[in-house]
């Protein structure tokens, strides 16, 4: 794996992130039945599926947010089973939580640097940040706003640039395109064929197909917390079994 | 329940004869015991029973006392006419104290309510009529015909009788509609407005019924003692009842009665090591509510939750009751087309987030609409606005002539507006059936005069309601699920218990959001037939829904959101076919060519 | 259903008919009117607060009332019969005190001493009358005297007597007629309130100014700056203790230099400490015991009770060791008698304590001076 | 005229003192979203520790003020720990579990240091400054100064760095704030370690302006939550402000209204409270709804 120096968040090690058997149960529903999926380094992967499918509920489970059961959770050697959802950032996953969950009583930037909580704020921390001020530049302009006064896909921004802030390895992103309008999406688009290009390794949950099948190399979708269908981005985005997954058609 | 009435009527002889066993001075604590128990359940009523948090409840104590002391040696009553009239004082001191819970909840309650205790117990201290710091002696002794009431023995008895009356009342009222209101108020306010609750006049009517029980112990400690000072009112006690009430378990009234016994008697036994046995009481608080937080009341369901834990106690390993079938409603005609919703140019703005721009819509009586959209569309938040949860922006909601886009929740309840919520909201300290009576209820606030002047009507009046619940629960196929409570029911039972609260009320409009979340195949499939039932007998009905299969196949017309605007509105296969549908789901335009497009009626799931 | 309704009906009837037989052969609570046995020790009760905020009070009390009783039990008790001291602690509550009542009544207590707080003395005192047990407390409320027991004696002066003499030092004997007055809304508060100005007002003298503060008030800048205004040339404090040497320590940070003038708790150690002692400096006291050098009777009780629990005497302990020796002389007089016997022996008792020369009249006070007493050099010493 | 300036003066020194004990609450608050009925008490144990380190160790003032801090903020700690299976659950219980803090803190002071009370020597020697006839406390300026530098450092913890803007950032969103990295519970340690130790600087200024005793945490407790809710409760401007007006009100209803001042501060909170339930500086910072 080749590491672009000029990227924001692309410490690309070359590792695969493997998760074994992931089962969510919520108040008596099974969310999540036991799916396996993987993450190969500087690879993107798309999660995609109806709403009520399972999808978020497998992604908080991934990072610890929500009690699991679980087989294996892996990222290159290390084992990551055990680890705390607040410790995940340190072995270099970063997270975009569904509906955005931005600080909305602080400034954009301190949203930002917040980000970067696990790593000392020194040079190499205003480097990051100069470098998601590059990738989003209304941020910067809206630098000393509070968060809550964003618009939508402002906050969307934030969020992803407050996860690049911390230099992850492997970036999951929960339904980045949500209640966003369709040119707002095109722009997280861009943004996210762009980390793709620079080798970022991500996994997508979505539930706008077409922005989901661009951002990524392979797609699995769900139904009823489980997979059912996978194969490369590419081959899904003609197959008419998405279609009715969707439409109900 | 022989066992339980043959407990009653143990403890009851004990009560009775429990004088015989004490001396002069233990009958005199055993007086002071009863009256904090009075006041426990006034304070488990209003905390544990209505949610509310009040720190006032000794000063309506006090102000009941004092009225007593006041009337009877300043202004010449008698003590019951001076009673009497203390009662009418304390109530609406207690309407008084009550109506900040209008406005405010929680932590601003707690501050608000102790401000107006400190601020009772400052002008009692001051004014020269109240006896000022010394307070007040010389209290004239109830009398009865034949019966020497400065007699402590006879004095108990007169308690135990008003006692038991109180207690009994307290239950009455738990377990009766308004008992069941207030619990669904502090289960879940919003989900209690949504069914019709009338959920701040309810607050009022919690601190009302506290004050009534601070005034009946009121009058009493000051016949008992005959003598008032601003000290027995103060915060400390306040505090002390307070833990009673917590330690006894706040849900339950008897648990109320239970802790204000105990730690009574506790004090009484460390009465020479005051100061330990506040630290006693203030620890046993805290872990109260870390580890018991149902205390006392709710050691035996714990108990026999450990035991079954450790295999000491068998498990009830009956078969598990099933879900039985839906019994549809009789058709009736379908009512003439009118307009039943209109929802014009209707924005909601959340700080920076625009959740609904503009969105204007027509929803005609009696067709089934279906409401569609990517997550975070602004589909609930037009539920929202329409069941008067929010208050929009901008624009105007309509239900049939009637401007309600300031109405509350409750209003449009009783105006026939019903919902069922995404992530369920059920009352989860209530039963089954005590969920649908809830919602049965339709008697408002003000009919709750009989439960002072005719109990009997009252009681008559909740036979009829838990015979519509019967019907109900039956109709739902729910019958062998009515006294369990809602968490422990499999998902989509607990979906099912939602849509029949919310037809409880016979409504006229019904939303539905994602009713078919989390259920498999055979559920959808029996909640479309419930849906249909439910709009052959004439009630419009309108469903968020993100299971597009039953969408297509069950609705007539449905509107399409994205980024809080409609994009497309008509029937299934128009909207599943318009271009900017198919982009707003799939991201992409082109896709729609090359899939045949299928009638809405063969769809299946 | 209905047959049940009746079952359980006739239950219950059951349950209830049978104590109320039970209650007519014999009423509960027949345990009342053990009267003392001759022989074993005399049962002396006393109730102070012995927790909470009033604590002090209640251990000065308590010291002084076993010095007494210790030194009768050491000279062989009374008939031969020791003393027997129960202390009780009401908590400065005058609901507990009322449960104390009844306590001490049940328990076979032939007299009470306490407590040192009028409010709940109060509340003990019609059921000490209805139990017939004489109490000799240590209140100066009028609002004791206004209770009218002939059960309820006070071993010391009522606020009328303390206010009395003070209003006559300083408008008769210092001629000062510009005063301002500072009192709080407690009992003791209100109670000097009303006793100074009935003083004044029978010099002919109104106070140029009336401050009232509530008991828990901190700041007292409005009251203290209005006063000033005034240029009074002293200052009468009706306070507890410490909030007297808040008002003091206030008023001097406000430049304010005249002398105050109190009762009692005006001449403790609590005050001058709260206030600071260079800002209590020529405060004038008015209290029946000044100082424990007062006279040889204090000089002596000072050394045994400093012997004893090893710190030094104060008026409290003064009071209630007074309060005790009466008692017991009255016990003695009248062969241990109880009831309404000892109280008319309590009452027929002349005795010089330390207080002065005790002699009860039909309101239950048997002493109706105090001296007068300025503060200097850090010291309360009389008045010359 | 001139009572009208002195008696502004007076409300301003206590002021001082609510300001402080309502910034303790405001930063558990913003940072927790919990409202902590034991503050009063720990504000009163702050007292003890303070003069007890004052008095019988003869430390200077302010090394017995540091002391007190900490071992004051320990107490935080203990009290969050224990009520920690609350945060985020039941914010009800949690309130009810810190009354319950609060009784065991002020009995435990009153078996430890009894039930009296002591005096605290004030440590200021120096004169009232006299200014147009009105006179200044050197100690209130002392007060006003270690309020106003502890609301600024407030502000400057908060704002200015990361521990700061963390504890801010788990109360907004804890699930987000878990996601960057940070221990959820440690921050609420540490806020409420910094809103103990806030109440220990309220009561060890206290001292020596009042008396300290086992009680004095209620009256002091009550006012500084008022003063903090007045304020827009979870604004740290909002406690400032808040406390000063509770300090100003208390002593002009204590001039106008003698005994019955107690009476009038508080229905005049409720009434403005019932009016602007949040507040002077009304944001919302925590929407529990």
């Amino acid at each position: 794996m080749s590491i672009d120096t000029d990227s924001p968040a692309t410490a690309t090690t070359g590792a695969d992130f493997t998760v074994e058997g992931l089962t969510v149960h919520y108040g008596g529903v099974c969310a999540v039945n036991g799916i396996s999926l993987t993450v190969p380094a500087g690879r993107s992967v798309g999660l995609i599926g109806a709403n009520g499918a399972g999808k978020t509920s497998a992604l908080r489970a991934l990072m610890g947010l929500v009690p699991r059961k679980v087989s294996a959770v892996r990222f290159g050697d290390t084992d990551l089973a055990r680890v705390k959802a607040r410790d995940m950032v340190r072995h270099g996953i970063g997270y975009v939580p569904e509906g955005r969950h931005v600080f909305v009583g602080l400034p954009v930037e301190k949203n930002l640097l917040l980000g970067a909580y696990a790593r000392p704020w020194d040079a190499a921390t205003r480097a990051s940040l100069a470098e998601v001020y590059e990738l989003f530049p209304v941020l910067e302009e809206m630098k000393d706003r509070l968060a809550g006064a964003l618009s939508g896909g402002q906050q969307q921004m934030l969020a992803i640039g407050r996860a690049l802030m911390s230099q992850p390895k492997l970036l999951l992103l929960d339904e980045p395109s949500m209640g966003l309008s369709p040119k707002l999406v095109e722009t997280i688009l861009a943004v996210l064929q762009r980390l793709k290009g620079q080798g970022l390794s991500m996994l997508l949950v979505e539930q706008n197909a077409k922005l989901t099948f661009e951002a990524t190399s392979t797609c699995l979708v769900m139904e009823h917390g489980e997979v059912v269908l996978s194969g490369t981005s590419a081959e899904l985005s003609h197959d008419a079994r998405v279609r009715k997954i969707y439409l109900g058609l | 329940m022989k066992l339980r009435v043959a407990g009653i009527a143990v403890l009851a002889v004990l009560a009775w004869l429990l004088p015989y066993q004490l001396d002069s001075y233990l009958i005199h604590v055993a007086n002071v015991v009863i009256i904090f128990a009075i006041l426990a359940i006034g304070l488990g009523l209003v905390m544990g029973i209505a949610g509310q948090i009040n720190l006032a409840q000794i000063a309506l104590f006090g102000v009941a006392s004092y009225a007593t002391a006041i009337l009877t040696t300043r202004a010449g009553f008698g003590f019951w006419t001076a009673a009497a009239l203390a009662m009418l004082i304390v109530a609406a001191i207690g309407l008084l104290i009550g109506t900040p819970a209008l406005r405010m909840q929680s932590h601003y309650l707690g501050i608000v309510t102790l401000g107006l205790a400190l601020a009772l117990t400052n002008w009692v201290t001051n004014a020269h009529i109240a006896g000022g710091a010394e307070g007040i002696t010389g209290i004239p002794a109830p009398a009865l015909p034949g019966i020497d009431l400065r007699n402590d023995y006879f004095f108990y008895y007169l308690e135990l009788i008003v006692f038991g009356l109180a207690l009994a009342f307290g239950l009455f009222v738990v377990r009766t509609p308004l008992g069941r209101k207030m619990r669904a108020m502090r289960d879940d306010s919003l989900a209690a407005g949504a069914v019709g609750v009338e959920v701040p006049q309810l607050r009022m009517t919690a601190f009302f019924l506290a004050s009534i029980y601070g005034g009946v112990a009121g009058v009493l400690y000051a016949g008992l003692i005959r003598y008032v000072a601003p000290e027995t009112f103060s915060i400390a006690n306040m505090f002390l009842l307070l833990a009673m009430v917590i330690i006894g378990g706040r849900q339950s009234l008897v648990g109320c009665v239970v802790g204000a016994i105990a730690l009574s008697v506790l004090r009484e036994v460390l009465v020479d090591y005051p100061t330990y046995a506040q630290v006693a009481y203030g620890a046993v608080v805290v872990l109260t509510v870390v580890f018991a937080p149902t205390g006392l009341a709710g050691l035996p369901t714990r108990a026999r939750g450990l035991l079954q834990r450790w295999g000491w106690l068998r498990r009830d390993t009956g078969t598990p009751p099933k879900l039985g079938d839906f019994r549809p409603y009789d058709t009736v005609e379908r009512p003439a087309e009118q307009v039943i919703l209109r929802i014009d140019d209707v924005s909601m703005h959340f700080r920076g987030l625009k959740a609904l721009q503009e969105v204007t819509m027509e929803i005609t009586a009696g067709e089934i609409r279906g409401i569609v959209g990517p997550n975070g569309s602004g589909k609930t938040t037009l539920f929202n606005v329409v069941s008067g949860l929010y208050r929009p922006t901008a624009g105007r909601v309509w239900l049939g002539e009637r401007d309600m886009t300031a109405a509350r929740p409750h209003t449009l309840a009783r105006a026939g507006v019903a919902r069922t919520f995404q992530n369920l909201r059920l009352f989860p300290l209530l039963t089954v059936r005590e969920n649908l009576l809830v919602a049965l209820d339709q008697t408002s606030v003000l009919g709750n005069w009989r439960y002072a002047l005719w109990q009997p009507g009252v009681w008559r009046h909740d036979r009829a309601l838990r015979r519509q619940a019967d019907e109900l629960l039956d109709r739902f196929g729910l019958t062998a699920f009515a006294d369990a409570a809602p968490g422990e029911l499999p998902y989509g039972t607990q979906r099912r218990v939602e849509i029949a609260r919310a037809m409880a009320r016979r409504p006229r409009l019904l939303l539905l959001d994602e009713p078919a979340a989390g259920l498999n195949g055979e559920e959808v499939r029996q909640l479309s037939e419930i849906v249909r039932s439910i709009r052959s007998t004439g009630v419009t009905v309108v469903l968020i829904e993100h299971n597009m299969g039953l969408v297509m196949s069950l609705c007539e017309r449905v509107t399409v959101f994205a980024g809080g605007r409609v994009i497309a509105d008509g029937t299934p296969a128009e909207v599943a076919r318009a271009p900017q549908v198919v982009e707003a789901y799939l991201g992409d335009s082109a896709m729609s060519e090359d899939v045949p497009v299928a009638t809405p009626t063969e769809a299946k799931r | 259903m209905f047959s049940s309704l009746r079952r359980r009906a006739a239950v219950m009837l059951l349950g209830l008919a049978l104590p109320v037989a039970l209650a007519a052969c014999s009423a509960p609570g027949g345990d009342q009117g053990d009267a003392q046995k001759s022989d074993g020790p005399i049962k002396i009760a006393l109730v102070d607060a012995q927790s909470g905020q009033l604590s002090s009070l209640g251990a000065w009390e308590l010291k002084g009332a076993r010095l007494a009783i210790d030194e009768w039990n050491a000279a062989g008790g009374i008939n031969g019969r020791q003393i027997e001291l129960g202390v009780f602690d009401d908590q400065g509550d005058p609901t507990v005190g009322t449960n104390l009542a009844r306590k001490i009544a049940s328990e076979g207590y032939i007299a009470m001493i306490g407590t040192a707080e009028s409010a709940v003395t109060i509340a003990m005192a019609p059921i000490l009358r209805d139990s017939k047990i004489p109490n000799i407390t240590s209140g100066q409320s009028p609002g004791l005297v206004a209770v009218k027991s002939p059960f309820l004696f006070l071993n010391g002066p009522t606020s009328v007597t303390y206010d009395e003499t003070l209003a006559k030092y300083i408008v008769d004997t210092k001629g000062l007629k510009k005063i301002a007055m500072i009192t709080n809304n407690g009992g003791y508060g209100k109670g000097e309130h009303d006793a100074f100005t009935k003083s004044l007002a029978a010099r002919g003298v109104t106070p140029i100014e009336d401050q009232v503060v509530t008991a828990d008030q901190k700041d007292f800048s409005a009251a203290l700056t209005t006063i000033r205004q005034k240029n009074p040339e002293v200052i009468f404090i009706g306070a507890e203790e410490v909030q007297s040497g808040l008002i003091v320590k206030q008023a001097r940070d406000l430049g304010i230099t005249v002398p105050f003038a109190g009762a009692a708790p005006q001449g403790t150690p609590v005050f001058a400490d709260t206030a600071g002692t260079a800002n209590v400096e020529g405060t004038i006291v008015s209290s029946p015991y000044l100082s424990n050098e007062v006279s040889e009777a204090s000089k002596k009780f000072a050394a045994a009770y400093k012997a004893k629990f090893n710190e030094d005497a104060e008026m409290h302990g003064a009071k209630a060791y007074d309060g005790t020796q009466i008692l017991l002389n009255a016990l003695k007089t009248s062969n241990v008698a109880t009831g309404q016997a000892l109280a008319d022996a309590i009452r027929a008792t002349k005795y010089a304590g330390l207080l002065g020369d005790f002699a009860f009249d039909d309101t239950g006070v048997g002493i109706f001076a105090t001296r007068i007493g300025t503060i200097q050099g850090g010291k309360l010493v009389a008045a010359g | 005229m001139q009572v009208f300036l002195q008696t502004f003066i007076g409300g301003m020194s206590l002021g001082a003192i609510y300001a402080l004990v309502a910034l303790g609450f405001s930063l558990v608050f913003r940072t927790m979203g919990l409202v902590n009925f034991s503050h009063g008490n720990v504000v009163m144990i702050g007292a003890y520790l303070a003069s007890t380190f004052y008095l019988s160790t003869k430390l200077p003032f302010a090394l017995a003020m540091v002391l007190a801090v900490g071992g004051t903020g320990l107490i935080g700690v203990i009290i969050e720990r224990v009520l920690r299976p609350l945060e985020n659950k039941d914010f009800d219980l949690m309130l009810i579990g810190t009354i319950g803090f609060g009784i065991v803190l002020e009995a435990l002071a009153i078996i430890i240091w009894g039930a009296t009370g002591n005096a605290v020597p004030n440590p200021v020697a120096s004169a009232p400054l006299q200014l147009f006839g009105l006179r200044i406390r050197t100690y209130d300026l002392v007060v006003l100064a270690i309020a106003a530098t502890a609301a600024v450092l407030l502000v400057f913890f908060l704002q200015s760095t990361k521990r700061g803007a963390a504890m801010q950032a788990v109360a907004m969103d804890h699930e987000a704030a878990t996601a960057v990295g940070i221990h959820v519970g440690r921050s609420n340690a540490l806020a409420f370690m910094l809103g103990a130790g806030l109440a220990a600087l309220a009561g060890g200024l206290v001292g020596p302006l009042l008396y300290v005793n086992p009680t004095m945490g209620g009256a002091l407790g009550i006012k500084g939550f008022a003063a903090a809710i007045l304020g827009g409760f979870g604004s740290i401007p909002g406690a400032i402000v808040g406390g000063f007006a509770i300090g100003v009100l208390d002593a002009f209803t204590a001039g106008h209204f003698q005994g019955y001042s107690e009476l009038v501060t508080f229905l005049v909170f409720t009434v403005v409270i019932m009016i602007r339930p949040t507040g002077i500086f009304g944001e919302r910072t925590v929407n529990r709804a």
